[in-house]
């Protein structure tokens, strides 16, 4: 068992005065095998990207227990945390904004490799990077550039780089492509999933898109409002859904190249 | 169509605002730098000393001897205004790099630690933003005795906040940030992240703040000097100077305008850098176009 | 929203009494003995030398050999109750004392401020619509030389021009209307320019919201947009730094005040200052700070009230 | 061709620019303002522009014991409310100014005062005080009427006996506002109206003149002196008054206790020049602590005219060479560096101070000047740790000859300066009992005389007041007992 | 479908160029775009970001920013869009051309309430009296089935929803009923279910009122599910054109076929590099350098748009 996820509650304080409570996860639990894809899906707000940060231990549960390979990470200090952090990493959202403004890629990319000092030397770190630029796709020219002199699917690329020079067991995509459009979300998802398949990782892929879900993960978890309202394979979460939401989400899948037709629309109310 | 086309149609405003942009910061650059060489190789280009006392040579129109006339006492006004920018810079850089450093340190530990420590910084700087500042500098100086040091002293304990504040409140949001999201993720360390990460990215706000601040700086000095409170005779400092003019305005106003129009300038020049610097690091004003 | 305004409050009260410490303790860093800088202040003149027995009189009189805590503890005790205690040099209460020269200030500082908000706003406004024309650079140019410009040398430039020049105000003194003049705009010049410059960049950056192409969009004419969508989006900083030049007039008004032989606060703060008139200058600190928290109080309500997102909360 | 005059229609009216801030009119604090500026209060004891007392509300005094005096008191007159001056009413004042002003105690030793009838004060005092009739002169001891207070002792606005009274007091400005006692007891004024305008701005004070604004000032910018001169319409006098600008010095230092080291330091002050330029004319070189003119002046006293020749050959002989060439004199290796400490409410002090510093310099004393509220000096010295410091010292508080020598020379009094000379001491002493006014006079001459010897506090000028005022202005004489200016009911408008 | 294009176009744009100073680069985000909007019809545009889509809108409305320029011919009914005055423009804004804007996050005006910003166009064009003009966009809100009408009238907009701002922005466009709606990516940043929602909206507004729709958008279901025709954008210019079926059954130009296999639906295959930036734009075929084609005469020469079938127009030299 590569993840495991028990009771895993997240209040947030919120308002001027910070008085109102809310809670943003709601009682989650879930595993998660070694080298599978665990999409979870859900509408905009319902706490998928606290849950994310919860795994990983970026923010505190307020209650709960999330195991790594069977040890506990709530109870561990932030100098504990660090040595395991090489092992879980994460994917964001916003492609730009998940790198240094400031760094040229060239340094984004090499500093996890100082970071946990994974190369020797200098020459043996510019390889490393030069290798881990063609392994998503990018070419040299880029690595004097900054994250804005790039576009959304290449930062995406680099964001994609940094984590895997760790070589992780375990990463987080925190809805990586729902920024971008479909050709280049097309370019970074089956990167992501030729990356995934090469080096045996697990996942959680989070996104919004049920089609995105479907085409990357093996299982799937459907989140409303805090809570895991159903979860199961994905054929099953497809064909049979259970729970009246996720019926809702899954109906309204658009298949292509089915034409709805104007008059049919007026039935649809 | 083409880039002469449009070049050719396109009013030429389009262009020159571009242009203007850019202008705006070479010119303020230029200024400062004017008014830091001025400072820089002061005794170098003063024909006279600036304290030694001339009483018969008191307040002389400008002439060929004495650019800027002379004062009451009979010194030379050129030279005392060189030796007011020395003094006036000097003092506005140790303020600003004081205050400037342990405002952005504190504001660092204020916005990224939170909780307790950040109550406690902050309610200081609230009680110390609770009077304006330059009502707080003047019973600072009193407490200190008027002097230079005194100004300097308590400009500097009454200008931190700003940076403090401003820095905390870019921390809070950078905290949020991805990128920093990510490299915690990464595993960074705390520290590792807060001058490695959050840092380089408030020191372009601080950049401005600083610039635009000593414009203030230099000009809270000359008020508190111009109340007696500030740098003390034969001291040039401008606005001790025109204090000291002050009962000649009328019958000899040159003796104020040239420490006048130096204290002018620099504010001008510091204070347009600050805006220009601003516009430069705006991203929103930044070349967008990416690939 | 009613709690919100409490807790402010109750958070303002605190500072102003952490402030009235501080300034309590800078007051008795003061070099010189109080009883001797009182007795020079009040009685006996500046240039005379306090004997022995003048001395220890002062001293029981106002009770000054206290231990500090305690004068703070009976100052503060008192303060409570609504009484500021009586001033040292003036042998007056302190309340009365401020309710003689706080309505001079505060008349020059909401005049001041109306004035360069009249003007600064429309010009600010004026400025971001027609921008990059001879206007908003003249404007933009005027304003910057307003902020550079040091106000005692403001003062008796306009003194110089508009007194003697053109006979036109009042040399110095509050005696009648026309001598509010040359201070209002002394005043007024600072904060308008800054007002100016904020006005002008918060509309250009409003003119390119999201927002604006709708209003555009919908077939609106250009000043509607500009009245009905831009300018109360505008507004919003320009609230926050008019609160803030607000406590800067405060302080401003010392060096206008004494430009102006004008009867103020500010003036009376400082000489209390330099008299150690402890009690005046702990009423006119509470008054300031006082006023100033006041004013960013009504800033954050009228911001509150401007701005539903902050009415409502951010949450839908 | 000045501006139209305010407030005037057919009846006299003067308004002055007064020259500090007014916030406070109790005459027990602030009796140079009620008596001297605005005329409202008068006090027991009066004084000759030369110094010398003479009757006022007090017809005559006697000693009746070293510590008993007897004051009668003038008949004919009465306090603008109506009521009589008599010695309840002195005894009520005085006794009121002793609990408000402590300084009052000091200067007069006043125990007790005693009505013994309608016309006859009797005053004792804790210790013999010779000067009682002077310090009964001083203007915080102006005499009241009881109405002047509420019944809580709360100033409500004096009620003198003096030529005008006073009919409006605007507290936030500062502005007085005086019509004239039609019942006084002297010389009824010719002016309906006084009016005093506080304008403690110099510049203020000068434009304001210009304008037409106020009638009569003083203190305008010196450098201006000569400008306003020449304007159309308006006059400018320049006048001295008791009031010297002097450097006193740490005399238990070295190189203070050497005596040829300060009359080096006087030879090397250029008086005149400081005169002539930092103060514009307006003052006078001091040859001793008094100006010319006063009863007591010593005017044989020859001073020390500028000589910097001298002054060095006199450092030279105490020892003090420039023997390293750095352009500074030193003595044992140590070169005289010192600080001359002083405050800026007198205008001219701090140039002047520049100026000393200047000339300080061509001796070979290096010194620095540090300008700084006056109670933190007078801190600064009374711990010690000073060099020099420099103030315009009131020579005439009391008009007494051996007042202001007690305070500043006599050894138990002055430890600051620490000057011990028992001759001196003995002198003022005497001085202080004598009862004969001439043979005081004599005593505090001889006193000046030894301290031009020792030069234990170096004079440099004596205080000039300019006053400037329009050309209608008629009939002011300046009166040199005078805080800064004092109007008299003789002043009125030229028609 | 035929017989509408034998009626005269709504709106025809012709050799339609727009392009921005930034500095000493020009970008060319409009390329000589030529497209009719035939009465009735709704005309998808799809194309990847970047691609010009916003700013041909924006081109059609004169709502550009000065730093732009516009070349060409657009006319509305036969009145000549470019060179209109400011005024004429105004009366055509909203009246007879709507505009439902790209991102309803910050397309409101925070400060004021929605069912105002509704009415102030209504009011603007219609002429109606206040208390007409609220009962009117409660009717509009109600038929776009936004819940509790009457009461959302005071909401702000950040008291909303994505997907109800999205439906105040559409009350707006359509409250003057205008013959022609310009449509801005009205699903991006959604999640599916108010994707589906407003893709519900948008089909009952053009189906109901018989009024002709310019749909931008990046998402080829969305325009599958909506449009009569849609034309592909890349790189500033049309690549390919035509009736709804024929462009996503039978794509034309390999550009169209490689963006419908990255769909997740057809496995995520992705197109290989980038396109073209705006400011430095190749002489040849702009797709040549990704093409599966890849030619040789594309890398030198640029195509024209071809009529390969009747009505469907492609920018290719091997569409045949
Ligand atoms: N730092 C925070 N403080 C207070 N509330 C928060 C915070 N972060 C998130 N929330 C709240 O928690 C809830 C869940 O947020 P979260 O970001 O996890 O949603 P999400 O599913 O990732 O949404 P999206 O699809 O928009 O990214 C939301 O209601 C949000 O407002
Ligand atoms: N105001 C402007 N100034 C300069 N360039 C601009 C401006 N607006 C748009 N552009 C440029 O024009 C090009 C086309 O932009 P446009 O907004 O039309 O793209 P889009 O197809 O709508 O993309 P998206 O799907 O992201 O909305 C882009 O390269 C953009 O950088
Ligand atoms: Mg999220
Ligand atoms: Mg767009
Ligand atoms: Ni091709």
């Amino acid at each position: 068992m590569l993840i495991e996820v028990k009771d895993l509650v997240k209040d947030y304080r919120v308002g001027i005065l910070k008085n109102r409570c809310v809670r943003a996860v709601d009682c989650v639990s879930f595993s998660l095998q070694v080298g599978e894809t665990l999409g979870l899906v859900g509408e905009s707000g319902c706490g998928k990207s606290t849950l994310a940060r919860l795994i990983l231990m970026l923010i505190k549960p307020t209650f709960g227990r999330v195991c790594f390979e069977g040890q506990d990470l709530t109870d561990l200090s932030q100098a504990e945390l660090l040595k395991l952090r090489r092992e879980m990493q994460i994917v964001f959202q916003q492609p730009q904004q998940s790198l240094h403004p400031r760094m040229k890629l060239a340094e984004s990319l090499a500093e996890p490799l100082r970071l946990y000092k994974l190369v020797k030397s200098k020459a043996a770190e510019k390889e490393r990077v030069r290798h881990l630029l063609h392994e998503v796709g990018l070419s040299e020219e880029h690595l004097e550039r900054y994250p804005h002199e790039l576009s959304g699917g290449q930062a995406q690329r680099v964001a994609l780089a940094r984590v895997l020079a760790l070589k992780p067991k375990f990463i987080v995509a925190d809805e990586p492509t729902s920024m971008l459009d479909v050709a280049v979300q097309a370019q970074i998802l089956s990167l992501i999933k030729k990356l995934q398949q090469e080096h045996k990782i697990g996942m959680l892929f989070i996104s919004h898109d049920l089609e995105v879900i479907r085409g990357i993960s093996d299982r799937v978890a459907v989140m409303q409002g805090g809570k895991l309202v159903e979860m199961g394979s994905k054929e099953q979460i497809f064909r049979e859904p259970q729970h009246p939401y996720t019926k809702f989400l899954t109906g309204t899948v658009f298949e292509l190249p089915t034409r709805l037709k104007r008059d049919n629309l007026r039935l649809v109310h | 169509m083409d880039v002469i086309l449009l070049s050719a149609k396109t009013p030429k405003k389009v262009v020159l605002r571009f242009l203007k942009q850019e202008s705006m910061l070479a010119v303020s650059g230029a200024a400062v730098l004017l008014v830091i060489m001025v400072a820089l190789l002061g005794p170098l280009i003063m024909p006279h000393d600036p304290i030694s006392v001339s009483l018969t040579e008191k307040v002389q129109t400008p002439s060929f001897q004495y650019p800027f006339g002379t004062d009451p006492l009979g010194r030379c006004i050129l030279s005392r205004v060189i030796q007011g920018t020395r003094t006036s810079l000097t003092a506005a850089v140790v303020i600003v790099s004081i205050s400037g450093i342990g405002g952005v340190l504190l504001g660092l530990l204020a916005g990224y630690k939170g909780g307790g420590v950040d109550s406690l910084i902050m309610r200081l700087v609230d009680v110390l933003l609770a009077f304006p500042s330059i009502i707080l500098a003047m019973a600072l100086i009193v407490s200190m005795g008027p002097g230079l040091e005194s100004v300097i002293v308590a400009l500097t304990l009454v200008h931190w906040t700003g940076y403090a504040r401003l820095v905390r409140a870019e921390v809070l949001t950078l905290k949020q940030a991805e990128f920093v999201e990510g490299a915690r993720a990464l595993g960074n360390s705390s520290s590792r992240i807060l001058f490695k990460y959050i840092l380089p990215n408030v020191l372009a706000p601080v950049l401005v703040m600083a610039s635009l601040d000593i414009a203030h700086i230099i000009l809270s000095m000359a008020s508190l000097s111009f109340l007696g409170l500030g740098a003390q005779p034969p001291e040039a400092e401008w606005g001790a100077m025109i204090n000291q003019g002050r009962e000649f305005i009328r019958t000899a106003p040159y003796v104020t305008l040239f420490p006048g129009l130096a204290l002018m300038f620099s504010i001008l020049a510091f204070s347009l850098l600050g805006d220009s610097l601003r516009d430069y690091f705006d991203p929103r004003l930044r070349d967008k176009v990416i690939e | 929203m009613g709690r919100f305004i409490c807790k402010r409050l109750a958070a303002t009260i605190l500072v102003i009494v952490a402030a009235s410490m501080l300034t309590f303790g800078i007051l008795h860093l003061t070099p010189g003995s109080t009883p001797a800088t009182i007795l020079k202040y009040a009685f006996i003149g500046l240039e005379e030398i306090p004997t022995d027995a003048e001395i220890t009189e002062i001293t029981t009189r106002f009770k000054l050999s206290d231990p500090l805590y305690q004068q703070y503890y009976r100052w503060i005790k008192q303060a409570l109750r609504g009484d500021l205690g009586d001033s040292y040099v003036y042998r007056l209460p302190v309340a009365e004392l401020i309710g003689l020269r706080f309505p001079a200030t505060a008349l020059l500082a909401v005049l001041s401020v109306t004035l360069s908000l009249l003007i600064s706003i429309p010009l600010g406004i004026l400025c971001a619509v027609k921008r990059n024309t001879f206007f908003d650079h003249f404007n933009r140019l005027l304003a910057l030389f307003a902020v550079a410009m040091p106000s005692f040398w403001l003062a008796y430039l306009l003194i110089i021009v508009f007194s003697l020049g053109f006979n036109l105000f009042p040399v110095a003194g509050f005696r009648s209307l026309s001598s509010l003049v040359l201070p209002c705009v002394t005043l007024a010049a600072g904060m308008g320019a800054v007002t100016l410059r904020i006005m002008r960049s918060s509309m250009l950056e409003v003119m390119g919201q999201d927002y604006i192409l709708t209003a555009r969009s919908k077939g609106l004419y250009e000043r509607s947009v500009i009245a009905k969508h831009a300018l109360k989006n505008a507004f919003l900083p320009v609230v926050t730094v008019v609160g803030l030049q607000f406590g800067h007039m405060l302080g401003g008004s010392v060096i206008v005040e004494t430009v102006f032989s004008w009867p103020g606060i500010g003036k009376l703060l400082i000489d209390s200052i330099f008299a150690k008139d402890i009690p005046v200058v702990q009423g006119c600190i509470l008054l300031i700070a006082g006023t100033y928290a006041l004013v960013n109080l009504l800033v954050d309500l009228s911001y509150a009230l401007m701005d539903p997102r902050i009415r409502y909360g951010r949450e839908s | 061709g000045c501006g139209v005059k305010p407030a005037s229609s057919g009846n006299q009216s003067l308004v002055v620019g007064e020259i500090w801030k007014i916030d406070n009119i109790d005459p027990a604090t602030n009796g140079t303002l009620t008596m001297e500026k605005a005329l409202i209060t008068e006090t027991l004891v009066g004084t000759k522009p030369n110094f010398e007392l003479q009757p006022n509300l007090a017809s005559e005094w006697q000693r009746i014991d070293p510590n008993t005096w007897k004051f009668s008191l003038r008949k004919d007159v009465k306090f603008h409310d109506g009521t009589t001056f008599n010695a309840e009413a002195v005894k009520w004042s005085l006794l009121r100014a002793i609990q408000i002003n402590p300084q009052i105690v000091s200067f007069t030793k006043i125990k007790t005062v005693e009505a013994e009838n309608d016309g006859i004060v009797i005053i004792t005092t804790s210790t013999p005080n010779s000067d009682l009739p002077a310090s009964l002169h001083y203007s915080n001891t102006s005499i009241i009427a009881k109405s002047s207070v509420d019944k809580d002792g709360k100033m409500i606005r004096p009620i003198g006996t003096g030529a005008f009274k006073l009919e409006q007091y605007d507290p936030s400005t500062g502005d007085l506002k005086m019509s004239k006692n039609p019942d006084y007891w002297g010389t009824v004024s010719k002016l309906d109206n006084l009016e005093i305008r506080a304008l403690p701005d110099p510049n203020t004070r000068a434009l304001a003149l210009e304008k037409g604004e106020i009638d009569f000032t003083c203190d305008p910018p010196y450098n201006e002196l000569a400008r306003l001169e020449k304007v159309e319409g308006l006059k400018v006098e320049l006048n001295k008054t008791a009031r010297t600008y002097i450097i006193e010095m740490n005399l238990n230092e070295a190189p203070f206790n050497d005596v040829r080291v300060r009359k080096a330091m006087s030879y090397g002050i250029d008086r005149e020049s400081i005169v002539k330029n930092v103060l514009f004319g307006c003052g006078e070189a001091a040859k001793g602590p008094y100006m010319p003119g006063m009863a007591w002046t010593n005017e044989n006293l020859k001073g020390y005219p500028y000589n910097p020749a001298k002054a060095k050959q006199l450092l030279a002989e105490a020892g003090w060479q420039d023997s390293d060439g750095d352009g500074i004199v030193d003595h044992n290796g140590k070169p005289m560096r010192i600080t001359l400490m002083t405050y800026p409410q007198r205008p001219g002090l701090p140039p002047m101070a520049e100026a000393v510093q200047a000339q300080f310099k061509n001796l070979g004393i290096d010194l620095k000047t540090e300008i700084m509220d006056s109670s933190a000096m007078s801190n600064i010295a009374a711990k010690g740790k000073w060099d020099m410091k420099m103030s315009a010292f009131a020579t005439a508080m009391i008009p007494s000859p051996s007042y202001h020598l007690n305070i500043l020379y006599y050894s138990k009094n002055n430890k600051v300066i620490g000057y011990n000379n028992p001759d001196v001491d003995r002198l003022i002493d005497q001085c202080m009992v004598e009862e004969d006014q001439q043979k005081k006079y004599a005593l505090s001459k001889q006193v000046q005389q030894i301290l031009e010897d020792e030069e234990p506090v170096l004079p440099i000028a004596y205080y000039g007041v300019a006053v400037a005022m329009k050309s209608r202005v008629n009939n002011f004489v300046f009166n040199p007992t005078a805080h800064d200016y004092m109007l008299t009911n003789e002043v009125n408008i030229k028609e | 479908m035929l017989n509408k294009q034998v009626m005269s176009p709504l709106l025809s744009i012709r050799a339609l160029s727009t392009c921005f100073q930034i500095q000493e680069t020009v970008v060319k985000a409009v390329d000589n775009v030529s497209l009719d909007i035939y009465p009735d019809e709704v005309l998808a545009l799809v194309g990847e970001t970047g691609c010009g889509k916003s700013v041909l809108a924006l081109s059609i409305l004169r709502l550009l920013p000065e730093n732009s320029l516009s070349e060409g011919s657009i006319l509305y009914k036969g009145f000549e869009i470019l060179e209109g005055s400011n005024e004429e423009l105004r009366a055509l804004r909203g009246r007879e051309i709507g505009m439902i804007p790209q991102s309803q996050a910050s397309s409101l005006n925070p400060l004021l309430k929605v069912g105002w910003q509704v009415m102030e166009v209504l009011r603007l064009h219609t002429k109606v009296r206040k208390p007409d003009a609220h009962k009117k966009v409660v009717e509009l809100f109600s038929r776009l089935q936004l819940p509790e009408p009457e009461k959302r009238m005071d909401y702000y907009p950040h008291q909303l929803s994505g997907g109800m701002r999205q439906r105040v922005l559409v009350s707006m466009g359509v409250a003057c009923n205008p013959n022609l709606i310009l449509v801005d990516e009205p699903t991006k940043g959604l999640d599916a279910v108010l994707r589906m929602e407003v893709v519900k909206l948008l089909g009952r507004q053009a189906a109901e009122n018989n009024r002709s729709m310019l749909l931008i958008t990046h998402d080829l279901s969305v325009a599958a599910l909506l449009a009569d025709r849609i034309a592909v954008m890349y790189a500033g210019e049309i690549v390919e054109m035509g009736s709804s079926a024929g462009v996503l059954k039978i794509p034309r130009h390999p550009y169209t076929q490689s963006l419908l296999d990255s769909l997740p639906g057809r496995g995520f295959k992705p197109i290989p590099g980038f396109s073209p930036s705006l400011s430095r734009i190749p002489p040849g075929c702009r797709f040549q350098p990704r093409c599966r084609v890849a030619c040789s005469k594309g890398a030198a020469l640029h195509p024209d748009l071809r009529e390969a079938d009747p009505n469907h127009y492609v920018r290719c030299f091997h569409a045949d």
